[in-house]
Order: structure tokens, then C-alpha cells, then sequence
């Protein structure tokens, strides 16, 4: 477990991403070099009237520059009152939090399924895997969105030259219907030939499609958890999740990553 | 000079009085990644029951305006596993060791003060006679003068060092309850634990609590916290620790003045975990400022209106 | 189809369930400056005692967390000059008028509730059995059910129309005053008055308010006063009128939803005067949304865990 | 009385006047026309986790850019929360607000009294006489402070070309001691031959000296006074004064201007 630490750090760039996403970079944030991809950071709001702080995933580290960059949609007062941050505000961020995704050998043909505000952390995994030797052509990334717009920062997946398949439920880019079905389909056309491993992070009903994947197919892999997070650092128990055998666990400090088949959804 | 912390409750001695508060720290393992436990005047667990507990399916907590709602449901890893893998840990802690005792039934308050009036490393039990989350019983003992003497009673024949009693804020007269408890023998009085409140998704139209309601606590709470910790300094005799919505080094002295020789912090350390460290630098600040030599200086001493 | 906003309380029937709060808007006059009073389901008067008061010396309000506490002592005009001076106004207004009394004795609030029993345009009393704020009764008789009867019994006899029992927060078990006020003929709940808290200036020790203590309200007790109302509802048989916190129509439905035919507004008025306007609007653009007819389609129609 | 309203307006200009004073001017302000010297607005601090509006008199306004300044010094949370605002800013804004003061016909010499924080409200009247036609060299203007960093705003007041007297307790500027020291030298020197009126605005003891001066030299004249307020529009009762004779009155309403020797102090 890494120690979590409270650090005031500066938002240094705000990118508007358009259709209620916002991109923004935190720095110096001192601890880059400890967050990894699943990693999360508790982000405090109370300069606004909210009182507790909100938990994102960490979406990519600049080590050099110690730049941190989280990716949110706002969804209620929370990412409101944090998407009216502006440039040069500081903002104090606890972390880094939580127990990651473990990266696959590169001999794995890594399938990341990513739901609408899910796929900032599987875009960090997919960039490390990347940086550790993989190749890109390797990597799968799946993102499902209700249309065109929910799939925000396309091209910069895209660049990583990884294989990316789109799908949105109206059909407005990639597959149309759910995500799960194209991953389905994939699956079924490969895992007798590649060694795959499944990755999975957005909307809860999404995830189980993943987990149910996963055990049906024979498929390891990890899915990456919400619940709601009081603390962060496991002293609230406010966010655990039932596990198949032993009872229950927190998502903050136990995931907010779990093995396929370990978590009743 | 720098300023004397050191509170003495019920003979024990405190390095300073700021403490955590039950079920805010877990067993303190997790606070201690973030600073070392010996800046605390003193660690309370979570409450322990005598069977392991779950508690209520999430969502559990909710947010509220300056303040949350929980019904966590007193989880507990239960008396045999809290000694067995809880206690190592807390026996190498440099601060003081309170815990928190719940139960269902009288017995059961008994039985795990019981088991744990032979760990010497146990400083000192705080009874939850108050907890808004359980429906067998916990509120109800805090709300009834005789079931609380009862309660406080059967645990000080079983339990040979000091006892708190955890007062609940849902009564009409919460110096009744305090009475009651000093009777059956407690020491100190914690005043106060959560208030029972609710909310609903206007969306879903589902309460955001599974247990569909909880206890409120943070900044929301502390005028009431303040008033009843007033109010039982005024008309009853022991100690109190003060708790509720304590965030910052100004929000212990304005529980100190009315009467509080020891606070805990609860929720705030979920936005800050290293609140506590901050609030014991900002009284040490506060008292050179005001060339207050003693925490007793302020002990009591709001200059009332007459 | 634009919904159906109309309630009905005691054969009473409302333009829509939002009332101002009692002790915050005086008599009318000047919220009338921010919007026409029409607009509004009811209009609760200030407190009305038998002699005029002055109320509590300032500082007499403080600001807290989302709250605030506020001692003004029951400040009024007294009942003769309300209705010289104060009823000529209200008798112009297009909406229900609902006045609200306070007393230190029984018989004053009687004799107080009979000189309104003879001016047609009153259309309710509320009955203020919860304040916090005055010495000589107030409090205790809402904690106490034999007085809560009592009290209630004697404006009965005196007073024709219906009448609301307000009760106060700081109880044990807020239905068994409930009870007794329905024993005693009331026809409605209003569900709560402010919770008894206090605050004290760091700098000088003195509290922050003269009275030493007052009454919390505003955002910070909404989930303690949704939580009263679902328990009312849940086991008493009048209809309720839910206060505490209430500053959007979010809040509203909450209370709808948990069981309250109406709700009123207070603190919020002081930060958005025209909070009510805006709150009817957003009920309807709401119930739009949702396509529902009328308000009954939500009071308390809360989907519990069960 | 002024219909009050709440408007929504923009911080367009914010200017750090040092030594914690601010000048923030917001625009447009639909009702600058309506605002007197001695009126007062009432700002919404929601936006910030503070939850009561904060009162504050208004220092000038520019009708024709519907420019509404006030000036205020970080005192304690309210103001401090309200300095972090910056240009751009989207401040709710209830007013306009209170009894200003009434402006002396063009024969008298008024004798302005400002301490600290009180002058913004002093200077509106000062410009006021003066665009009516009052010769500023009839206007008197004492200004109190504890030392030279507390006068603030001195060379504009300066430049309206009225007799400009600092006084401060360290002596650092102008007189050495209270303004009402200095004052009651005037009163003394001038009464006789002068038709005076006294205006004042500042902290407490310092109104109340300028009562004392008024009722003991019989001087008339007028002061703002401070109280805490929720509502600002008189339905809460909580800002309330004792006078003399009648009661109780409400500073938000009857208030904040009243006559020397009309409130008990
Ligand atoms: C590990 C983790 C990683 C996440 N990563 C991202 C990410 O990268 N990008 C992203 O957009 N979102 C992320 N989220 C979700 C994010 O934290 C917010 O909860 C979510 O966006 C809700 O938005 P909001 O705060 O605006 O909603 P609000 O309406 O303000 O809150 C939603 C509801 O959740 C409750 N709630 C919110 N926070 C808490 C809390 N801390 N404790 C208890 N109740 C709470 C509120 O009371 C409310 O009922 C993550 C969540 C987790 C747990
Ligand atoms: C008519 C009027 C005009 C004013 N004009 C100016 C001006 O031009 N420039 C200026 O700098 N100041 C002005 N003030 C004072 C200003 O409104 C603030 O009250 C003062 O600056 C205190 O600062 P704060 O809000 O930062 O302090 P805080 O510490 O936030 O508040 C000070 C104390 O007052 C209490 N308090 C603050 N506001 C309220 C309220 N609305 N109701 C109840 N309690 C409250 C707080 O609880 C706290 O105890 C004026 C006040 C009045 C009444
Ligand atoms: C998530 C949570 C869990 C709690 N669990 C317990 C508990 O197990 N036993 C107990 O006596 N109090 C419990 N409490 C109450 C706190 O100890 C404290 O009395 C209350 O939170 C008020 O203090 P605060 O406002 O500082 O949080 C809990 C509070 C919270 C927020
Ligand atoms: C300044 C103030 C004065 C009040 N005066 C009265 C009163 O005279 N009579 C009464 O029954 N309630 C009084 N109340 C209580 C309110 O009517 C209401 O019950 C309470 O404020 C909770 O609602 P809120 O949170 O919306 O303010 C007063 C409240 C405030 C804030
Ligand atoms: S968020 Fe508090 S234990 Fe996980
Ligand atoms: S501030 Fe509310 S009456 Fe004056």
C-alpha cells in the first residue's frame, strides 16, 4: 500500500473535451511517480460548498514535468462545481489511491473494454503497456458510448496505434448496440487463438457484461469499480462491494480493481 | 514556553485532547500511513460487537450540505478476530487505546467488555449506547435513562478501568441520559453521536441510504454538538469529550470553552486525514497567541451572557 | 396539461404546498416588495404573543455551516397592534393566511387565538409549541405531550377554524407529541422548528449570540428534518406540512416524497427572497418531466428499502 | 423603499487596493440609478461554501455603464471568500438596499467622518454633493485609521478637490490619534461660523463619538450604522438597534442611516 499523502498542487491546464467532458492537468503534484494505471486521486471541493471530496482516476502522468491529468464528465454538483475551476486555482488532491490494474506479459493480447467516463484509466494502462514493450497492435481497446459524442478523445487513443473499435448504442460511430456485444464477438473470433486478457471500466451494468464475459469464455482479467467514497483510504467503510468468498471489501483500498468472478455485481 | 496539551480524564493521561472518533478510523491501521498515532491524544475504534458484522448493503453513506449521512450499520470484524489481528497492531501504538463497545443486548455489551478488561493495553472502554444504525436496540438504550444505567452498569462490573459513555443527541433531555449513565458508573460522558436524519433521490425516488436512513454528522452538526456539550457541562459532573463536525483548531476551542476536556474528530478526516496533526499545531498556536499556558485555561471558561 | 398544484390541509385548499416559514418573512409586507404574495401557497405570520416583545439584544443571529442559529426572542408587535396595524395588509392578500402564535402560559396562547378566532381572513393557526427561544415555556411545552395536549385543547375551544401544531425537533420521539396534539384537535403537523445549537467567538470566549444559544436552521438540518417527517408520516394519521432547510424545489420534493402535503420556507428566504417563485416553478417544470398531474401523485410515495 | 431584487451581474473589475482592501466593480447592474450614498447591496456568497449574503455599501456607480463599485477589507471569511473571486466572475447581487443618507442643502459645510472600512459610502456622498452643485471646498472629509496603510483610496478622494484630513493612531499620516479628536477641533473652531452637518461611518466607537459630538455641539447629522444581517431586506429581525424613543428599529430597513442622536449607541 502507498502511503496517501494530501498535497495542495495547482491546475495548470483545462481542456474543455466538449459534451460535458473536461480534461485537467494538476502540477507540481510531487507523487506522479507512484500513480498507476487504475490509480485514483480524491480531489477536495470544499472551496465550493461540497464537503466531500470527489474520487478520479488518474488518466496519465508526466513524471518529468510532474503533471497529473484526471478526465471527468460533470454528472451532478460534484464535477459541476469542479469543471468551474479555473486555471491557477489550487486545489489540494489526496492520493495516489487504490490497488491498480496488474499489466499483462507482453505474450497477452490485452482486451480493454472502456464505458463512457471509464476509459481514462484503461488509456493510461494501454499507454504503459505501450511504454513497457508491448506492441500496440496488440492491444484492444473497446469504448461503447451512447452515440458519437460520449466517445470523447478518440484520436488520442487512436494515435497510440493501438487497434480501437468503436460502438455506441444509436449507432452514430463503430458497432451499434452494446459495447459487450462487439467484445462478445471479438472473444468468440479469438480467444482460442490469442491469449487474452479482459480490462474493464465504466457504468456498473457494463462491468458485469465484462465479468460474465470473462468467466463464460475462460477470460482473466480485472474490472475497475465505482461506489460511493466518503474517505478514500479505507476509515469510512462507505464503499464495499460483496466478494464471492470472504465477505465484503473496499473499493478503495482493496480495488478499485478486482479480478474477474472475485465481486458480486 | 510552549503550551502544556495534556488532559487527564478519569486519571488517564492524555499527550494532548484531540482524539478520532469511532468508526471514522477503522482500527487506525489506515491512519497510520499518514501520521504516526503518537500525535494523537488518543485512538477510538471502530465499535465492536461480539459477532463479526457486515453492516448494510451500500449505497451506505450520502452526502448532505456541510455534513454526510452514514448507515454503515456498526461493521465489525467481532470481538475474536478485533483481538486477534487488531490489538498487535494497536498494542505498538505510542498514543492511547480506547474502544468502542456496541451490541444488541445488554449481554452483549458485557461480554465483549469482558473479553477486553484483560488486554491491558485497552485504556478505556467508550460504551455506543447511541447508534442511530442498528434497529435491535442501539438507539433505544441511548434514549432510556434506565436501560442506559442498566447498560453502563453490567459493563463496569466486568471492566476494572475507566468507561465513556457515548450519549446519544435524539432525546428531549440529553442531562437524563448523562445522569443515568454516571449512576451505572461511567466516567466520562462523549457527547454526541449522530443525529438521525434521511434523504431521497428525487430521481429514483429511493432513499440514498439502503437502511433508508442514517446518521448525520461534519460541520452540519456542531452548533447542536456545542449546545449539548454546553448543557451537560452545566448540570452534570463528569468529563466530557466533545464530538460533532470538529474540522479545524477553532472548532476544539469553542467545544473546550463549553465545557469539553477532550474532542474527537469524525468525518472531517475523511476530507483531511491528517486533520488531527494540523488541529494539535493550530491549538499549540492558538494558546502562545493567547498566552494560555494549559488547556485548562479554557476548559469551561465561555464568558456567558447574564 | 399543466399539473395540478392545489393541496388541501383540514378542508383547506392551497394554490400550491409552498408556504413561507414562520419568523421569516415578518407580516408579509415586505416579500410583497419581491413578489406578489399570490404566488405563494400560504403566508405564515411572525409569532403573535399577547404583549408586544422586543425580542433578544444583537447579536441575535450567527452564521454556521450551511445554517444558521438565530435567538431573536420571539420579537412582535403583540396581538393588538397585529391586528390594527398588520391584518388590514393581509386581508388584501391573494393567498392563505396563516397565523402563527406563541405564548408563555396556556391562557396566552388562548386569549391569543381567541382575538383571532373573530377575524374571518385567518384562515389557520399555527401553533408555535417548539420554540426555542424563550425562557418562560415555549420549549417545554413541545417536549412535553400532557402540555402539548393542553395547549392545543385551549385554542380549540377558542378558535373555529383548523389549526397546525408546530412541533419541535428536540424530542425523543416527535410522535408521541404528535399524538397528543391530534388528542388536543389538531388538524395538521408542522414538521420541525429549528434544533436547539450554539456557537462561540474564539477571540472574545463569548457565545455569538446574547441568548447563549438558538435555534439551527437552513440546509444543515434538512436531513434531520426529512427524517421527522417520514417518521410522522409513517405513524401519525394528520396531515403534514414539512419544514427545515428548504432552499430549491429538490428539497420540496424530498419532503413530498418522505410525506408532507405542503412544506414552508424559511432561512432560504434570507439568502433568495424569491426562492419561493422559483420553487414553484421548478415543481412544475418537474412534474412535467416526470409526467405527473397532481402533487398527491408524490406525497409519500418514497420506494423504501424494505 | 426600493423594490429589492436579485440580479445575476459580472465581476468586471477587480482592483487590490493593498493591505487587504479591495474595489470590486460589477456590471451591469440593472438599478445603479436607484442606489444612493449610504445604500447598500447585498452579496451572494453561495458559490463559495458560505451560506448567508454578505452587506456592503455602495462606493460609486456609473449610470451610464450600469457600474456598480463597493470596497471592502478582508476582515474574516465572508470577505476573504469574496477577495478570491476573480474578473469574470458571476456574483448574485440582492439590492438596492437601506435608507441612505439625505444630502444637505448647498449652504452647509458637511463634515465627513470615515474610519477605516467606512469611507466607501462616504466618498459616494461626497461625489454626490458635488454633482449637485455643492462647492468641494465646503465638503470636509476626515478619514481615521490606525496607520497610513489603513487610509486607502486617498488620492481619489484627494482629487475630488474637497479638505481632506487623515488621521491616524500611530501618527504615520495626519493628525496622531482618533479622527474624532480632530473632528471635535473643527466642530469647535468652525460651528460657530459654519452651518455643519455631520455624516459618519466606521467602526463602532467612532460612530458613537460622533453621536456625542453632534448631540454636545448641536450639530445634526446623520450615521451609518453595522449590524449583522441575514436578510437584508427586513424579514428576519435580526439586525435590530435600540433608539431612544420607539423601540426597536431594523438597520436593513429603517437603516442603516440614521440621525445623530436617534439610536442608542
Ligand atoms: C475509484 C473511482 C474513480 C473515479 N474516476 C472517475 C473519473 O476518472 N472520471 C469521472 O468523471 N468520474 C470518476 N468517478 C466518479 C466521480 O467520483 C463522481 O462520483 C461522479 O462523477 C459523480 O459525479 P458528481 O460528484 O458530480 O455527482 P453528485 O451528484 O455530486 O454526487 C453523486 C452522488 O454520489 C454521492 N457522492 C458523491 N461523492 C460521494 C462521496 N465521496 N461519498 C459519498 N457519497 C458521495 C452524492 O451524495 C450524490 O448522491 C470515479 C469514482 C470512483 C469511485
Ligand atoms: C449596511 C452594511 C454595509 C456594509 N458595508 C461594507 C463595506 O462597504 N465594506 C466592507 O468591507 N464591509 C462592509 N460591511 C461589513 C460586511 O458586511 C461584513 O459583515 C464584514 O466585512 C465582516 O466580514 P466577513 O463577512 O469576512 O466576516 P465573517 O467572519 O465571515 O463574519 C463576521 C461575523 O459576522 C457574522 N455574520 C456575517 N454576516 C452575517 C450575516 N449576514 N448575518 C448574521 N451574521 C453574519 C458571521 O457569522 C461572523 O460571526 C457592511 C455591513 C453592513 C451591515
Ligand atoms: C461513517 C461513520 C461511521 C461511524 N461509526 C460509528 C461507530 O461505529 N460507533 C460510534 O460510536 N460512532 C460512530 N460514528 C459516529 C462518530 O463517532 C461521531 O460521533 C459522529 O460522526 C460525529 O462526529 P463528526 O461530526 O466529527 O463526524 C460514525 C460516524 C461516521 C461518519
Ligand atoms: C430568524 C428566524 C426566526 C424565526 N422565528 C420563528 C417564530 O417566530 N415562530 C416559529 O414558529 N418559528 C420561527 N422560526 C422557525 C422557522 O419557522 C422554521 O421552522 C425553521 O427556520 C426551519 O426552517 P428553515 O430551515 O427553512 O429555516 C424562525 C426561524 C428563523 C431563522
Ligand atoms: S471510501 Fe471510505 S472506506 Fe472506502
Ligand atoms: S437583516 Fe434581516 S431584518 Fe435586517
Amino acid at each position: 500500500m502507498t502511503k496517501p499523502s494530501c498535497e495542495d498542487t495547482t491546475l495548470v491546464r483545462a481542456r474543455d473535451l466538449h459534451h460535458g467532458y473536461f480534461s485537467f492537468t494538476f502540477a507540481p503534484y510531487p507523487r506522479v511517480a507512484e500513480c498507476h494505471p487504475g490509480s485514483f486521486v480524491h480531489v477536495q471541493l470544499t472551496s465550493t460548498d461540497i464537503y466531500l471530496r470527489r474520487a478520479m482516476s488518474v488518466a496519465s502522468v508526466n513524471t518529468r514535468r510532474h503533471e497529473l491529468e484526471i478526465i471527468f464528465k460533470v454528472f451532478g454538483r460534484g464535477t459541476a462545481a469542479l469543471s468551474r475551476f479555473t486555471t491557477g486555482s489550487k486545489v489540494n488532491i489526496l492520493g495516489p489511491l487504490g490497488v491498480g490494474f496488474s499489466k499483462p506479459r507482453s505474450t497477452y493480447h490485452p482486451v480493454l473494454v472502456a464505458g463512457g467516463v471509464g476509459f481514462p484509466p484503461l488509456m493510461f494502462l494501454a499507454q504503459q503497456m505501450i511504454d513497457d514493450g508491448m506492441d500496440p497492435k496488440n492491444i484492444h481497446f473497446f469504448y461503447g458510448g451512447r452515440s458519437e459524442r460520449d466517445l470523447v478523445e478518440r484520436a488520442r487513443i487512436k494515435k497510440m496505434g493501438i487497434r480501437f473499435y468503436p460502438a455506441t448504442d444509436d449507432g452514430s460511430l463503430g458497432d451499434k448496440g452494446l459495447v459487450t456485444k462487439s467484445v462478445e464477438k471479438f472473444i468468440k473470433d479469438h480467444h482460442a487463438k490469442e491469449r487474452l486478457r479482459l480490462y474493464g471500466c465504466g457504468p456498473e451494468p457494463m462491468l458485469k457484461a465484462v465479468d460474465e464475459l470473462g468467466m463464460q469464455y475462460g477470460v482473466a482479467g480485472q474490472i475497475s469499480l465505482e461506489s460511493p467514497m466518503p474517505c478514500g483510504i479505507g476509515i469510512c467503510l462507505g464503499c464495499v462491494v460483496k466478494l464471492r468468498v470472504g465477505g465484503h471489501a473496499r473499493v478503495c483500498c482493496e480495488g478499485p480493481v478486482f479480478e474477474i468472478g472475485e465481486v458480486v455485481l | 514556553m510552549t503550551p502544556d496539551l495534556r488532559v487527564t480524564i478519569a486519571g488517564v493521561e492524555f499527550a494532548n485532547p484531540v482524539m478520532t472518533a469511532s468508526g471514522c478510523c477503522n482500527y487506525g491501521e489506515e491512519l497510520a500511513q499518514v501520521f504516526p498515532l503518537s500525535k494523537l491524544g488518543a485512538l477510538v475504534t471502530k465499535s465492536i460487537t461480539l459477532k463479526p458484522r457486515l453492516g448494510h448493503p451500500v449505497p451506505r453513506t450520502a452526502e448532505t450540505a456541510s455534513g454526510m449521512l452514514n448507515a454503515i450499520g456498526l461493521a465489525n470484524v467481532g470481538i475474536d478476530a478485533f483481538i486477534k489481528d487488531k490489538i498487535p497492531f494497536l498494542e505498538k501504538q505510542k498514543t492511547k487505546i480506547i474502544v468502542n463497545v456496541a451490541g444488541a443486548t445488554i449481554n452483549e455489551y458485557v461480554e465483549v467488555s469482558a473479553r477486553l478488561a484483560d488486554i491491558g493495553r485497552v485504556d478505556i472502554l467508550e460504551i455506543n449506547i447511541s447508534c442511530p444504525n442498528v434497529d435491535e436496540g442501539g438507539l433505544e438504550f441511548g434514549q432510556s435513562p434506565a436501560l442506559t444505567e442498566k447498560c453502563i452498569a453490567g459493563v463496569r462490573k466486568v471492566f476494572p478501568r475507566p468507561i465513556i459513555a457515548k450519549l446519544a443527541p435524539n432525546v428531549t433531555d440529553i442531562t437524563q441520559i448523562a445522569d443515568a449513565a454516571h449512576q451505572g458508573g461511567a466516567d466520562a460522558f462523549a457527547v454526541i453521536n449522530s443525529l438521525v436524519g434521511t434523504s431521497v433521490d428525487i430521481d429514483t425516488w429511493r432513499p440514498r441510504l439502503t437502511n433508508n436512513r442514517g446518521g448525520l454528522t461534519g460541520p452540519a452538526i456542531k452548533p447542536i454538538a456545542l449546545a449539548m456539550v454546553d448543557k451537560v457541562y452545566t448540570k452534570c459532573k463528569l468529563p466530557i469529550i466533545g464530538i460533532g463536525g470538529i474540522s479545524t483548531y477553532r472548532d476544539v476551542i469553542e467545544f473546550l470553552l463549553v465545557g469539553a476536556t477532550a474532542v474527537q474528530v469524525g468525518t472531517a478526516l475523511f476530507v483531511e486525514p491528517d486533520a488531527p496533526v494540523k488541529i494539535v499545531e493550530g491549538l499549540k498556536e492558538y494558546m502562545k497567541t493567547k498566552k494560555l499556558s494549559h488547556i485548562n485555561d479554557m476548559i469551561g471558561k465561555v464568558r456567558k451572557y447574564t
